[in-house]
């Protein structure tokens, strides 16, 4: 029941939270006000700001899949449902924390105020993609946003992230790490080590798994939910653990930011479940339909989390319909012109690619002989293919 | 790489087929006029052969 | 007989083999209830019900560990990876264990698995979705790789596999599941249709491990392959009317040598292709294999011809991609050497 | 305090379990009698059965640790302190359940009554060790004594256990699997997917994590023992978990044979840990005095596990100091006896090895052709250095 | 100058960097109280403390993956995995991750981490604790793969790998960590005492990657080996009174392509040795290579002594080790070629 969960002071010993490892961390009522001590009383800015970065993760996600569906990639993943736990994650983090993500996080780096041109840009793995075309799409990296590289391997980014936070305790940096991970990628051993290297070292580390109870075709028993909830994998390790409505984004924000003040005045990491739901297939590449029911995804478990805000200032008279209306249309608008002034660089396959000797670089800092003889080959390769075409 | 001419004191090059035949021959590879290209093939152990007067009957020319 | 593109001829295989031995068990994410992400188990749960064919949770490490373990219960088990890029939170499983597990025992227990995992490229997977990795797996001592390149194969070469009583890694060339490739990615892609190698006998029948395949014959040079670049090779040397001999090697491990010393013995010229990263690929191995076995047979340099030394990059898979001109170069250069 | 922690029922739920996770079961009390609820109540045959096991191992441990420092061998590994938690936990278990052990459970094979001889020929590497020399002293196996082979990998036979396990349920079948694996050696990604497959598919499966303290010179903290014991790991899982003391002899009788009792029952795997002290070094290579102090040593956290079952009987009127001393000398003549039969086979490095072709035997079930030249190379190479000796 | 044998070198190596590097940041099982079951990181716990030399849980996977994030923060971590054959479970994040940061990042993170790792047999070490899977290694694209052979070069070389901006796997041949080792297993082991490679300085200096070193000049045919294989490939030479080239190839990836090919060039014959398992191992690669760069200077097979492709068996580990008769038979194969 919303605003009924107890909240322990940030610098608790761990044995505090294991009672909301059980329970489910809510703010937003029926009623749609806010209610209980998670409550983080933000400012109606604030919420305007995070209620726009999700649509606007929305809107991008519908047009890019759309744009993948007319070829102009080879490949995307949308986050609908799941904006909350990354776009209000997101903004209860400093700016300079470091953001280790898994591939459906679009919204930490909107929550960033990434420019969506680079955004497509990459999708396109046109001659303007930073990534160089080397990447799939939406494995996007800002090293400017510390937004950590994406990895096709799942969970490997979960040690990553503890190394990270233990490099800057041990520096004596105020700088802290966030990661997620799917609730499926959890039954790596990745998962445990860096839960094991978090409480050995009590690094500032914060461990979102987001559990939006699918894993491409497998539900989350796979990964053991019928059992425990992922939040309670933290008790075994006597670390701090938080289950919250990943929702609701008000509790996403709040359970987020008390892990980060935690994490900041050195009390340890903590483990957040984000209980959520994919509302989508698991990519473009996925048929949900295969194994699940149609009516699943209508009855949306647990809302619509744009829409849950977006009536949370409706009723504190700080939004309103026609305003929503209107942002959805400026939002979409805002995609659109990303997407054209991306596509002057290029759609994925058109000729608009990166020149071929960017395949060499960067597999070391310098150019070993052997890699230089391929990429005259490559390029003389390109020459006898393309005659006329210049190559580079 | 293709291999770079032969200078006076350098080594024999042929492919080991053509160092296989010489030697089934009897005949010493560094006798041979190699190739422009400093590498003895074939037609230039035919060559030395046919010179020779030697085994021609033999081994028969073959091309490469 | 049934014409079956190589998703369907692997299914075949497995559901064949779940029919006859109720020791065959498969396992992997996504498997079940789904049918695999490529589809290769579709329908096999619903038949042999959740304990023979089972949705694992995401761990690779697991997923070879439970194999491990079932194997000295007595099952034959079918773990599946996903793609071939995600094998490595398993190796440890696979190679430390799986593979030795016969030698440590002195032959007490044994790991009768064969791990199937979808490779290569040429799909637009981008770096963790086209890799081929088989010859990390070929330097394991323990451990057998099969690698099938037509829908007839596969099936036959599967069926081997899993009766075999040694651990085999069974690599599925994911660019041809659905029908030959030919290295031109700018045609329109084909269907197995219409090929003979699709003409799949629907009942049992196994194609022995260590055997090569001679997909055409021919005196000018021998060309080595498995996988999707058999076909890329065979449709290249057609194209260019060389009178070439191509083996599909079809198992890595153990390797038909014979039939590899007697094909380069003939034509006194040899080309590797494969298309993982160049250096210590397989072709190493079988490059210095064929010098040292038919060293005074070569009128030419042995030639690789191989992805390149960098992940696969996804915009320019196709630059990577051993394809045509990498190819015809190196044939041109051999016939002429 | 011994005879104070409550006994669920073997079917009970895993949460019933999870105060006894940060508890430790006691049933030998200070005054050497059995109490609580614990107490297995077993016979004074059974008592005696395991102390002489128990005894068996220590004197061999003893012996072989010399006939390393002999020369005789090139390594050795004791288990002494923490001979109960192999040899009592095997008596709890059938005959045919299957044993994945870890390299220090020397006393699961004596438990079912593995020929010292063997074992000895095992570790000698000679003529007659049936693992043909292949192995390091000491990684036993035996499929007669479904004792799985030993591996040097840690934490592997955790899953494999799992699996096995998974096996045996599937062809309803009786059996369980248990498995050892040292506190260090959880760290181990394999222990994190073995506990995730072991609660998805409930398997019949004891996982035993014998906490002694040390992980060659690494304390336990650091695999996380200070935040959380290793018996809570259960928890995040679901999973039933029970800390027990390992050096009590009838608490680790009875926390195993009630997670064998709950497996069987198809009530779902146990997680035990099984506090305890190695009491020596790591293995003949290590030397622990570098890394902790002898005192810790002669304090012998949680007293010698021999002397509390021997006191016990002696407080049953079942046993005597006499009979204790006696029991000491025939198992040291016992071991001396089987080690004279062994040395007859050989020891290591003194040319009563297997002949080389066996080098190449078992890598395959058939031998490769490439496995042939090299053995023919082998064998050959042999004849050159030894030109009078037989080299098969 | 000091006489120092190879753990001392890398000790030496270790102490300069983290005193010249404050980011640099050493961990691995055992490594810091203790000092490493090989004594390489003795006493640098207590001068540098608990941040920079540290003790980590038992879990390759992790000491790896920590590693990469501590690289993204500005680190230069060196993690040392206890024996090569315990890498398993580390090889994720290893080869999908500190491989491929650089690559997939556009340069944006790398992953300078240099990974420690004793490897090789002949101290009856058994299966698991006398592996060389360098091989493996170096077919992953972004990592380099680093072997010493001698105390001086080990020091030079772990330096230059710790400065690297790329991951480096630096292999420790653990036979030669006391001393030089001839083969001859059944002789007094040799200690570094009086040996000018032992000749330290006790400071900072590198070898640059990428370079072989010439053991000995020679004109009969030229030997390519590696760490351990180096000594016992000199003393056979010496022994025979060979007239033999030897080099020692001290970075396998990038490879001294140089230096390899103006030397079989010149002898027209060329040995390759090492310990792994023979196929696929690291000699595949190096055959390949010289028979494609060398070909017509050839004057016999390029020969390959090498580990069996057997799991490393315990009590005949000098069965296994590829010793002076093996060598020996195959010098003398390519003398009367
Ligand atoms: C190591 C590894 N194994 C398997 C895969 C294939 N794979 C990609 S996404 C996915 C499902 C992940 O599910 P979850 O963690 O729940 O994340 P979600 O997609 O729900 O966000 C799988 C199995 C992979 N990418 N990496
Ligand atoms: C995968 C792996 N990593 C490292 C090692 C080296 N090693 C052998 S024993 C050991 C310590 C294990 O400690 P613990 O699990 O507590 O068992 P104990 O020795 O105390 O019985 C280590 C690190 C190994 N054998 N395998
Ligand atoms: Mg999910
Ligand atoms: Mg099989
Ligand atoms: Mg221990």
């Amino acid at each position: 029941e919303p605003g009924k969960q107890p909240r322990p002071d940030e610098a608790c010993e761990p044995k505090e939270t294991y009672p909301l490892c059980d329970d489910l961390i809510r703010v937003l009522g029926d009623d749609n006000k806010a209610h209980g001590p998670w409550d983080p009383r933000l400012d109606a800015e604030t919420l305007r700001q995070m209620l726009r970065e999700m649509a606007l993760v929305r809107a991008f996600d519908n047009r890019m899949y759309r744009a993948q569906r007319q070829g102009k990639t080879s490949f995307y993943m949308k986050c609908t449902g799941e904006e909350a736990t990354s776009v209000c994650a997101t903004h209860a983090l400093d700016g300079d924390d470091m953001i280790f993500p898994s591939y459906r996080q679009q919204g930490c780096l909107i929550a960033r105020g990434y420019e969506l041109t680079e955004m497509i840009n990459q999708i396109y793995s046109n001659k303007a993609d930073k990534l160089k075309g080397r990447q799939l799409p939406i494995m996007y990296c800002s090293k400017r946003l510390n937004f950590f590289s994406i990895s096709g391997n799942l969970a490997t980014q979960l040690p990553q992230a503890t190394g990270f936070a233990m490099a800057s305790a041990s520096k004596g940096d105020s700088r802290i790490a966030a990661t997620w991970v799917g609730e499926g990628s959890t039954a790596e051993g990745d998962f445990h080590s860096a839960l094991t290297f978090a409480t050995v070292y009590n690094a500032p580390v914060i461990f979102n798994v987001i559990n939006n109870q699918w894993a491409i075709s497998s539900f989350s028993g796979f990964a053991g939910a019928e059992r425990a909830t992922f939040a309670a994998r933290a008790i075994g390790y006597g670390m701090a653990g938080l289950r919250v409505d990943g929702n609701d984004p008000l509790a996403v924000f709040a359970a987020e930011r008390w892990a980060a003040d935690r994490a900041r005045a050195n009390a340890g990491p903590t483990l957040i479940e984000h209980f959520t739901y994919r509302a989508e297939g698991h990519s473009t590449s996925d048929d949900p339909s295969a194994y699940r029911s149609a009516e699943e995804r209508d009855e949306w478990p647990l809302g619509d989390p744009v829409m849950r805000l977006a009536r949370h200032l409706i009723e504190l008279g700080e939004w309103s319909d026609e305003q929503q209306e209107e942002m959805d249309a400026e939002l979409d608008t805002k995609v659109r012109t990303a997407m054209k002034e991306a596509e002057k660089n290029g759609i994925l396959g058109h000729g608009l690619h990166h020149p071929f000797h960017t395949m060499f670089e960067d597999v070391f800092e310098e150019l070993p002989w052997h890699l230089e003889e391929q990429a005259e080959q490559a390029i003389r390769e390109r020459q006898i293919k393309f005659p006329g075409d210049p190559a580079e | 790489p293709a291999p770079e001419p032969a200078s006076s004191d350098a080594k024999v090059l042929a492919s080991p087929v053509v160092r296989k035949r010489a030697k089934d021959l009897g005949i010493d590879l560094s006798q041979v006029k190699p190739h422009e290209d400093g590498r003895i093939r074939h037609a230039d152990l035919d060559a030395y052969i046919s010179y020779t007067g030697g085994f021609s009957g033999a081994a028969p020319a073959r091309s490469d | 007989v049934r014409e079956m593109n190589m998703i369907e001829a692997i299914n075949s295989a497995l559901d064949i083999m779940l029919e006859r031995d109720d020791n065959v068990t498969l396992l992997g994410e996504d498997i079940g209830y789904f049918g695999g992400v490529f589809r290769c188990t579709a329908g096999l749960q619903e038949k042999y019900g959740k304990t023979r064919v089972f949705d694992t949770p995401i761990s690779e490490c697991g997923i070879i560990g439970v194999a491990v373990g079932m194997g000295a219960y007595g099952l034959r088990p079918v773990p599946e990876i996903q793609f071939a890029d995600y094998i490595y939170p398993g190796l440890d499983q696979l190679i430390s264990e799986a593979a030795r597990l016969r030698y440590r025992s002195a032959a007490e227990f044994i790991a009768p698995m064969t791990v199937r995992s979808p490779f290569g490229g040429g799909i637009f997977g981008g770096q963790t979705h086209s890799q081929s990795p088989e010859s990390i797996f070929t330097h394991v001592s323990g451990l057998k790789t099969v690698i099938p390149s037509t829908p007839y194969d596969a099936k036959g070469l599967l069926i081997s596999c899993i009766e075999d009583n040694d651990p085999v890694i069974f690599f599925e060339p994911k660019r041809i599941y659905n029908g030959p490739f030919d290295g031109y990615y700018d045609k329109p892609a084909k269907s197995w249709k219409g090929f003979d190698a699709a003409q799949v006998p629907t009942d049992y029948y196994k194609i022995p491990l260590g055997k090569a395949r001679t997909v055409r014959e021919g005196e000018a040079l021998t060309i080595l392959a498995y996988g999707t670049m058999v076909h890329v090779v065979e449709s290249v040397a057609r194209e260019k009317g060389v009178d070439a001999e191509v083996l599909d090697l079809r198992t890595l491990v153990p390797l038909d040598i014979e039939a590899i010393e007697a094909s380069v013995k003939k034509t006194g010229k040899c080309l590797i292709v494969h298309e993982a990263t160049r250096t210590s690929g397989f072709g190493s191995e079988l490059s210095a294999m064929v010098q040292e076995r038919c060293f005074y047979h070569l009128e030419a340099p042995i030639e690789r011809v191989t992805g390149f030394d960098t992940p696969y990059p996804h915009s320019l898979e196709w630059a990577y991609f051993p394809g045509p001109v990498r190819i015809g170069e190196a044939i041109d250069k051999l016939l002429e050497a």
